[in-house]
């Protein structure tokens, strides 16, 4: 059973004492005692609420707030969820939260809110109702914006059951994987293309404001491209002899192009040229 | 030369996640961007599959369509079996986290707010937490009220996890019953009054 | 029922590591503890091994024996198919990698000092070295200066995948010489208009 600290049990025996007797306690007085049944009130809590103090806390937990205390009353004592005993439900609601207090349990405020949401619905309740008003308009049940809520509240409570049936990847079921060893993940290249290249070019002479610009035609491309294959076939500190460099199948202009990059080179210090003697063959040599 | 059939096989189970028609189609491509006269029709990459799926019918796999794509897993009558392989049993959800879940699922995009509205309860961090870790719940906007609150909704891999191929599959939520069924609240006051 | 092929196909293909004869038959003991009559022996297992490799000879996929067991995996002729499963997107090239890779095309041979001083920023080595591992540049000498610095050079594969036959194809700079200058002239008239 619980244990209640002596200064409760004297509420208890008090709130008891004081209504002894035939007469029902004004409307209020109901939260100084723990339950009522039938027409007297209980100083101890009966079977169906009783709950073991270390249990308790494991027991709020299973609830998930109050719209879910609030349907666990309802749907125990197999009532219909559209026709609640707002008076009923109340007090076992209001019951509940009376004993998470005296476990000086930290409760939630969202229980203390759902109480006085309950009382409120019940005090309205008990205000009688204009007779014209009743038959000609619509005055709303107090409950139907509770009802709502519980209804709305069940079917996700419902819908969170049918999720946690649902076969589960590691539960119910696995997935099929196997190793790709030589499958190495490959590092693809971005799409560049021509045209990418020249706006790049474009932007950067622009901004660098390339003077040059207007010199370079297509053979200056050709020339500063021969170069670089020159360079490339020279290697280091080889020599090459000149005849080999100029070949007659490039034809004149193939010739020239050549020479003028050779002369860059030279002027550009990349190559040197050396000459044993006049006329002898001439010699190509990276520096 | 290895067929239509068991690349797509290989590539399921190399790859362990749903994948798309398309992205079966584009294994073949020669290159990401253009469309290449290899690559299998749409229907060629479905006849692979539905080859696939006969091939297993005796077997203790499947070929499953999930979020979007396909994907080959083992049967759930082999659990009994296959479960063993783990030492660990697989973790138990909270009602408070399902209920959450369920909530996204169903009405996302959703702000905790709203969330919290239903439920009755705060959600706790923790549990938004957990959803976003498992990466079954994600960011996707935010509404435009004062605030700005996070709206949530479920994910690819949410469907995944639970097998499901859209969210259309999820169970059907139970309807509402219309609340003009309430009872004449009268009369319970008055068998109230007759009780004292 | 499934039998023991079925079993052991699912336990690889659901566990996607080595698994070990023992362990394979363990999935069949009741409990973990005590050995079972229904534990299949040693040899049934091999025999639904060898079955699983005979049944996968014609397939993309393989059984192979490893240092841990047993495991399903990707043949490597597939490799060519299955890889592109992981292909991250193509990224983009920067701005600074294109203008470097144009400088380096269009003034060839050219130094990094050069292009620096064309672009007005210090090129990065990350940018050199990407270029230099797509092998669009090299090094093709060194300039006679104080540091000696690396001469670069476009190479074959920077023209076959720009799809030039040789440098002389590149858009001349004539042409994008009239580009600016046109760009130039009509954000000119432009001002101008603005102006009036």
């Amino acid at each position: 059973m619980i244990a209640v600290s002596e200064q409760q049990s004297a509420d208890f025996e008090a709130a008891a004492a004081r209504n002894d007797g035939s007469l029902a306690p004004p409307p209020g007085s109901e939260g100084d005692s723990l339950a009522r049944v039938g027409d007297h009130y209980l100083c101890q809590w009966p079977e169906d609420l009783y709950i073991p103090p270390d249990a308790l806390e494991v027991f709020l937990e299973t609830f998930e707030g109050p719209l879910d205390l609030l349907l666990y009353l309802i749907r125990r004592q197999n009532l219909d969820i559209l026709d609640i005993p707002i008076a009923e439900v109340t007090r076992q609601y209001i019951e509940y939260v009376d004993l998470m207090q005296e476990l000086r349990l930290e409760l939630a405020a969202e229980y203390l809110v759902m109480a006085a949401m309950l009382a409120e619905i019940k005090s309205r309740m008990l205000l009688p109702r204009p007779a014209l008003a009743a038959a000609e308009e619509e005055v709303e049940d107090p409950r139907a914006e509770l009802v709502r809520r519980l209804q709305e509240y069940e079917r996700f409570k419902r819908a969170a059951a049918e999720l946690d049936q649902l076969p589960r990847w590691g539960r119910d079921f696995f997935v099929a994987t196997v190793d790709a060893p030589a499958c190495q993940p490959a590092t693809p290249v971005p799409e560049v293309g021509v045209a990418d290249l020249l706006a790049a070019l474009r932007g950067v002479l622009h901004r660098a404001r390339f003077h040059e610009h207007h010199r370079v035609s297509r053979e200056a491309i050709s020339i500063r491209q021969r170069m670089s294959d020159m360079l490339e076939r020279l290697g280091h500190g080889r020599y090459v002899g000149l005849e080999e460099l100029l070949t007659a199948h490039e034809g004149r202009s193939g010739v020239v192009v050549t020479f003028l990059a050779l002369l860059e080179l030279v002027r550009e210090s990349l190559v040197e040229l050396t000459q044993a003697e006049l006329f002898a063959p001439i010699y190509v040599r990276a520096r | 030369m290895p067929t239509i059939k068991d690349i797509v096989e290989a590539a399921l189970l190399a790859y362990g996640q749903p994948l798309s028609i398309e992205r079966l189609q584009r294994l073949f491509a020669r290159s990401a961007a253009e469309s290449d006269s290899e690559v299998p029709s749409r229907e060629a990459i479905e006849t692979a599959l539905a080859t696939l799926a006969e091939d297993y019918a005796q077997r203790g796999i499947e070929l499953r369509q999930v979020a979007g794509g396909y994907r080959i897993q083992v049967r759930a009558e082999l659990a009994p079996w296959i479960s063993r392989l783990w030492e660990a049993r697989p973790a138990r959800y909270s009602r408070a986290l399902l209920e959450t879940l369920a909530l996204i699922a169903y009405r996302q995009p959703i702000t905790r707010g709203e969330i919290e509205q239903v439920r009755g309860v705060a959600v706790s961090t923790s549990i938004i937490r957990t959803l976003e870790e498992q990466e079954w719940i994600r960011v996707v906007g935010r509404r435009d009220v004062p605030g700005r609150p996070a709206l949530y909704a479920t994910t690819d891999a949410f469907l995944a996890h639970f097998g499901l191929n859209n969210r259309s599959e999820l169970p059907a939520l139970t309807e509402l019953t219309e609340l003009t069924e309430l009872t004449d609240w009268t009369a319970e006051i008055e068998g109230e009054s007759d009780e004292q």
